[in-house]
């Protein structure tokens, strides 16, 4: 089965976020496929390389990168929702004269478009929201 | 056959009457994070005019959290992970509420 | 894009307070850009996105109305909205800005079976 | 003497049960943000067995945002954003609802 | 600090879903390490954060009846929580993991009027 | 009178940052003192010097730090929320091997404990959720 995952909840403040990454990896270690997870809202702030979680936590930035790697997965930031909420690639820091790019390695931004396609070839899309 | 499903606490009342009034025979409801606390006997008023073709169930790794391993009502099957993935197969749809 | 599956996208938040209406608002254009059929559905607080009359000058914010009237220019002409929580608010077809669809809420669960991807917001 | 601030629709019902439990003679409920929606007459209902002495205010620019100015039940008065903080300044301290 | 105002913590938020719960713990024990008098009220679905049994291995995050039963260390021992809220999620106090007073719900707003400063989780 | 805020709410995904600005402008221009701003939980994303809001929106963190400057007031981020939400400053950066602070100017990472100070000195506490 091939599933395309939506995640609106940020990954500190709502558990949303966890489940979501708990249900990818469990679908893929049990043969299906996952098309492509898209980070809309504050789901967008798990791309943030900034972020620095206590030890003894949950550390979803990492997770979603080492599960990418593994996977291959398409790991995709809605592009306006990170542009506001602080997560800028090259591209975007250049563009608003920011110092310095800070979308974590293995992540993606695009627009929402990506999330159409998503639907439209995917098995099954399913919506992670808080 | 539609797979809903639901992350809030009963506290979420209008939450939880939208879903119910979205339901066909058939579809099941999956209860997580929050949602778990939606599967103590307290609630069982919420379910009990549904259909019986409409299961019931909640997630293990959100009971277990929540303190509610032992406190499950009988109308609920308590899945795992991986029986959470086979059911977004089985249904055609998922819609989430939250 | 390899098909063309129909999208409802189901409201159920009001406008303002938070930008969830806003957001479904953005995935269903672009969708409708793709050539995907959209419907929207308006429940719970979700029918107060409709409301005529808004002027959020003072918030500093889009007027979320004129998001809505914009819809039919990109052929998202399918509205609905449930009568019992247009009631439940004490409102009435004329208090909305746009033209929609009134429904009983037993309609719903047609709408999820008549579309192939269900979005909540 | 309190301020109750919520910013909350009465969709969240025990988020406006639990404020009206809370109330004390003399205390002032303002509805902010989406709770502006509380305002409107369909919903009288909530604040219909509170005594007199708690008064009823909603926040004009949230009014006026949300299309509400013309609907505003008769049993609040509208206030911008100065009175809102003399209300602060009156009320010895404020509780927040969300 | 030139004054000892004390604080009354209402928690609203069940543990797990929201990070609230774990919020408004550390404000508690920050104003009780300032030695500020702190009381902590549970009503609505803050009741569930007192559930004894509580396992969240699976979830990987630290569990909340851990952090709830060191309150007493910091003096923290003044917990309230509702009868009426208790009896809604079919509770009885055998099923809490912490000592608390239970109280009725016409009680809140006296511990609102019994302390300086109010909060909200 | 002298106010203290808590601001617990993202500056992007609710209406409640805003709430609080209008509210400390407000008051400001009333001739009230702004003891401190305490932004917790999400509320500390107002700090990130990346973020990029479109221009014809309304733009929080500019308008905190002109206001800031303007009436002197403490911003104040908490800085364990902030840490975990990729908020850092110079010597957070470092302590967490990141390239550079993103911490936006006119804000300050701090501890706790200067919400329970801002309790205690002020005459009324307000707080801002979502």
């Amino acid at each position: 089965m091939k599933f395309s995952l939506v995640v609106h909840s940020s990954p500190i403040s709502q558990q949303s976020a966890a489940t979501a990454f708990r249900f990818a990896k469990t679908a893929l270690e049990a043969g299906h496929e996952i098309f492509r997870v898209f980070y809309y809202g504050d789901g967008v702030l798990v791309a943030n390389s900034q972020i620095a979680p206590p030890q003894d936590e949950i550390n979803l930035p990492e997770m979603w990168q080492a599960l990418a790697k593994q996977y291959d997965i398409d790991l995709v930031v809605c592009i306006a929702a990170a542009v506001k909420r602080g997560v800028l690639d090259d591209n975007e820091a250049k563009r608003y004269e920011k110092d310095a790019a800070n979308l974590a390695a293995g992540f993606e931004l695009s627009g929402l478009g990506q999330l159409a396609e998503a639907i439209a070839l995917s098995d099954r899309v399913i919506t992670f929201g808080a | 056959m539609t797979l809903h499903l639901l992350n809030k606490s009963p506290q979420s009342m209008s939450l939880y009457s939208n879903m119910l009034a979205s339901l066909s025979d058939n579809d099941s409801i999956l209860l997580i994070e929050d949602g778990a606390y939606g599967a103590l006997s307290a609630h069982n008023k919420i379910f009990k005019s549904l259909p019986d073709t409409v299961s019931l169930f909640v997630l293990r790794a959100d009971t277990e959290a929540r303190g509610l391993s032992e406190r499950v009502s009988a109308l609920f099957e308590v899945i795992d992970d991986n029986q959470f993935v086979e059911l977004t197969c089985q249904n055609v749809k998922v819609v989430s509420w939250y | 894009m390899s098909d063309k599956k129909s999208i409802l996208i189901i409201n159920q938040s009001a406008p303002y307070g938070s930008n969830k209406a806003r957001e479904s608002l953005d995935v269903a254009l672009t969708c409708a850009i793709f050539e995907m059929p959209v419907s929207l559905l308006f429940i719970g607080d979700g029918v107060l996105q409709l409301l005529n009359g808004q002027q959020p000058e003072a918030l500093q914010t889009k007027k979320h109305e004129a998001m809505l009237t914009a819809l039919p220019m990109y052929d998202i002409d399918c509205l609905y909205v449930t009568s019992s929580d247009l009631k439940q608010h004490g409102l009435q077809s004329e208090d909305l800005a746009v033209p929609v669809k009134i429904v009983e809420q037993k309609q719903i669960a047609s709408l999820i079976q008549q579309h192939d991807t269900v979005l909540t917001y």
